[in-house]
């Protein structure tokens, strides 16, 4: 009985192992998962959330954000700094400097939900590098954008 | 002595080019194995389909310091790398890969062979000795207790099929399988060889000395640049010989239809190491108990009663 | 001048031959370290695989280097991992005692050159026709074959059951 | 150099190396400390028998097989004590927690 045993364990063993290698093989002879980045890129899910970014009025393609500060006060990790000015010839405020520390944002989107401009929007941009780390200490939303205040 | 100096030459050059491409293309193809049984592709970027990449990585390790620690033990740290290294350059010689393709036809070249694969166990002794290290120590150990679990079936194995050859010339077993490969006669003996040179070869699912989730890695875990690469070299030269002996034992060497024998050779040769491949790309590392458990009793009783069987057939 | 060379590289290789038995042997003995001891050990005994190939015997080399090293060698260093204990290595202080060997072996070799100088040497090293052995060990020496074959089994028995007197586990 | 040349073929050559392995073996059988100590010395000196018998049996007797069978059997004694010696010296261990031959003094009157 014990025999029949030994042998049996080493019959249903065998077959189990040779069920591992048939996994693995199948494995390999299909097609592999990986994209070759950066020569092929992955479509990227609809709503990912990248570091935040501002958005320009379609009209005047200056930013839309009016320095209410809003964001600045919800963020838990206290990582937006905003300060705006009164151009001359408008009632509203516009903001002049909008720095985003990175290095503490969580990407928890609160400061998109309360803008009541609608001016920060989560960009797509997920491959970020940098040769020190001031450089995601400070981010300048605004770089890029149009501004009111010529100098 | 009547050996001409250039012969001599030419097949120190031949062992060695074949030690260092094998390592070359097993180091890439394992990652590629690796990688496409993981759903990746491996290596793609130095080469097509990344068959530089190990070049570029010797290379690398070639730019690297070589490291001594403090601690360890000066000599033996020094000779492990080559105690492991230079039985292979040996056990090379009286290898057949083709009909006239063989250094030194000897007639106890099996014999020669086997004795040599011993010595692979005592380099990684010396590393886990030499290094000072409570890990390496540990994979040393290991190593032992392991080569005594697997040395006995193995040379069962090896020594049924004497039987059945009646020679212990590589040459002459091969030879004598021209009608029909000894796979056919003895299945069961060709499945305990390949767990035994598993084990021989210290690679997973039996890799205890190196064991990277237990002993980091095990007997070469001080070892850096050229050390690290000599090791390397090592296991996969030790591969290389394995496969060799096993498709010399069993599938009748470089005798094959219509192909030249040393393309039937290699191609044995590699379907026997893609078959180690596989299994450590499937297998979990055992437990040091289960594996001399296996060793004792499973395949010693298997392979003792196989020889004694094929004693028996052949005497009638 | 090929074969002058040949030659010489033979008799170098042959000088540290003899160079490995008796640095090895006297490593393996002199060293503090249990470890050196046994590496000395290694060495020496492939030496001495060395020797019975340059003596014409490659068949006994392979059984030196398989059986010594192979098995002996590895169930040492078996032993050394399962008793290994600091502090207890190295050389008992050297006394009076040092001397048997040295005059016993004198004497032994005086005795053998002396009997050896009356012999004319019938032969020297050559290869010789070694698959005679097999037939003789079945044939002629069938019993003492035998006796070691039963020598092993009850050596390999013996040992197990002395290894697990009092095993505590 | 011419000395040298001689050295591979001469039968004195091995009989000198044997009697100084079978003196190195003799001397680390008197003065080792341990156990394993004793095992390599011992295993040196049937080192040098098995030598002399070897060169004797290729240089001396018409017939070298008888030597080398000799030598074969030497090898596979050796491995049998050594067995038995490990067998003990775990033994041993396992009681004294030493393998140090001066400790073990169970035996004294």
């Amino acid at each position: 009985m014990n025999g029949y045993r030994y042998l049996a364990g080493i019959v249903t063993g065998s077959v189990s192992l040779l069920k591992g290698m048939r996994v693995t093989f199948a494995n390999m002879v299909s097609r592999p998962h990986t994209v070759q980045w950066p020569r092929q890129t992955a479509p990227l899910p609809a709503r990912f959330r990248g570091h935040i970014r501002m958005l320009a009025d379609e009209e005047t393609g200056f930013p839309r954000c009016f320095a209410c500060g809003s964001c600045a006060r919800i963020c838990p990790s206290a990582c937006i700094t905003v300060q705006g000015r009164k151009p001359g010839d408008r009632k509203k405020k516009v903001a002049v400097r909008f720095l985003l520390d990175f290095t503490k944002c969580s990407l928890c989107g609160l400061c998109v939900e309360s803008c009541p401009a609608r001016a920060l929007a989560f960009s797509r941009d997920y491959a970020l590098a940098g040769y020190r780390d001031t450089e995601f200490r400070t981010m300048d939303l605004l770089e890029g954008l149009a501004s009111p205040f010529q100098f | 002595m009547s050996i001409s100096p250039v012969t001599i030459v030419c097949y120190l050059l031949g062992i060695s080019a074949v030690v260092g491409l094998n390592a070359v293309i097993l180091v890439w193809l394992e990652r590629k194995v690796a990688g496409h049984m993981h759903f990746r592709y491996g290596p793609m970027e130095v080469g097509p389909h990344g068959l530089l990449q190990t070049l570029a990585d010797g290379i690398k390790l070639l730019g690297k310091q070589f490291l001594v620690p403090d601690a360890a033990d000066r000599p033996l740290f020094l000779l492990a790398p080559v105690v492991s290294l230079v039985p292979i350059f040996v056990a090379m010689v009286p290898l057949p890969l083709g009909e006239t393709l063989q250094a030194w036809e000897l007639n106890i070249g099996l014999l020669l062979v086997v004795a040599l694969g011993l010595l692979n166990t005592l380099g990684i002794l010396l590393a886990g000795w030499g290094s000072n290290n409570k890990y390496a120590l540990l994979g040393g150990s290991r190593a032992v207790a392991q080569i005594l679990a697997y040395k006995i079936p193995l040379l069962l194995c090896i020594l049924t099929i004497i039987m059945m050859a009646g020679s212990y010339s590589l040459r002459q077993i091969a030879l004598a399988q021209k009608d029909g490969w000894y796979i056919l006669y003895q299945p069961l003996l060709f499945i305990i060889y390949i767990v035994t040179i598993t084990l021989e070869t210290n690679r997973s699912p039996f890799d205890f000395s190196e064991a990277e989730s237990e002993l980091v890695a095990g007997f070469h875990i001080e070892y850096s640049a050229m050390g690290f690469s000599l090791f390397f070299l090592a296991e996969y030269s030790y591969m290389f010989i394995a496969a060799a002996l096993a498709s010399i034992l069993f599938l009748g060497g470089w005798q094959g239809p219509f192909l030249p024998g040393p393309v039937w050779s290699l191609l044995k040769l590699y379907g026997i190491i893609f078959l180690l491949m596989w299994f450590r790309w499937t297998f979990p590392r055992l437990r040091i108990d289960q594996m001399l458990h296996l060793g004792w009793k499973i395949l010693l009783p298997l392979a003792l009663v196989n020889f004694l069987v094929t004693a028996g057939v052949l005497a009638l | 001048m090929f074969a002058s060379f040949v030659h010489t590289v033979y008799t170098l290789a042959f000088a540290t031959i003899l160079l490995l038995v008796v640095g090895g042997a006297l490593l393996a003995v002199t060293a503090r370290n249990l470890i050196h001891c046994f590496f000395g050990l290694v060495g020496a005994l492939l030496g001495v695989a060395g020797l019975y190939y340059n003596l014409g015997s490659p068949l006994l080399a392979v059984m030196q280097v398989m059986i010594y090293i192979g098995a002996v060698c590895v169930a040492i260093a078996f032993g050394l991992t399962l008793t290994r204990k600091q502090g207890e290595e190295g050389m008992r202080p050297l006394d009076i005692k040092a001397a048997i060997p040295v005059v016993l072996v004198v004497a032994m070799l005086s005795a053998t050159l002396k009997s050896l100088a009356g012999r004319e040497i019938v032969a020297s090293a050559r290869k010789i026709d070694e698959s005679r052995i097999g037939w003789m060990l079945l044939g002629d020496y069938l019993l003492p074959f035998e006796l070691i074959s039963i020598l092993l089994t009850v050596a390999v028995i013996g040992a197990v059951t002395i290894a697990l007197i009092n095993r505590r586990i | 150099m011419e000395f040298l040349a001689t050295l591979p073929n001469s039968l004195l050559v091995y009989v000198v190396v044997a009697h100084a392995l079978f003196a190195i073996g003799l001397f680390g059988m008197l003065f080792r400390r341990t156990l394993i100590g004793f095992l390599i010395s011992l295993e040196l000196l049937l080192q040098g028998v098995g030598i002399n018998i070897m060169a004797f049996g290729t240089y001396l007797v018409p017939d070298p097989l008888q030597a080398r069978i000799s030598t074969l059997f030497i090898i596979g004694i050796a491995a049998a004590e050594a067995a038995v010696f490990l067998g003990i010296a775990v033994a041993v261990f396992r009681n004294y927690q030493t393998i140090a031959v001066d400790r073990l003094i169970g035996l004294k009157g």
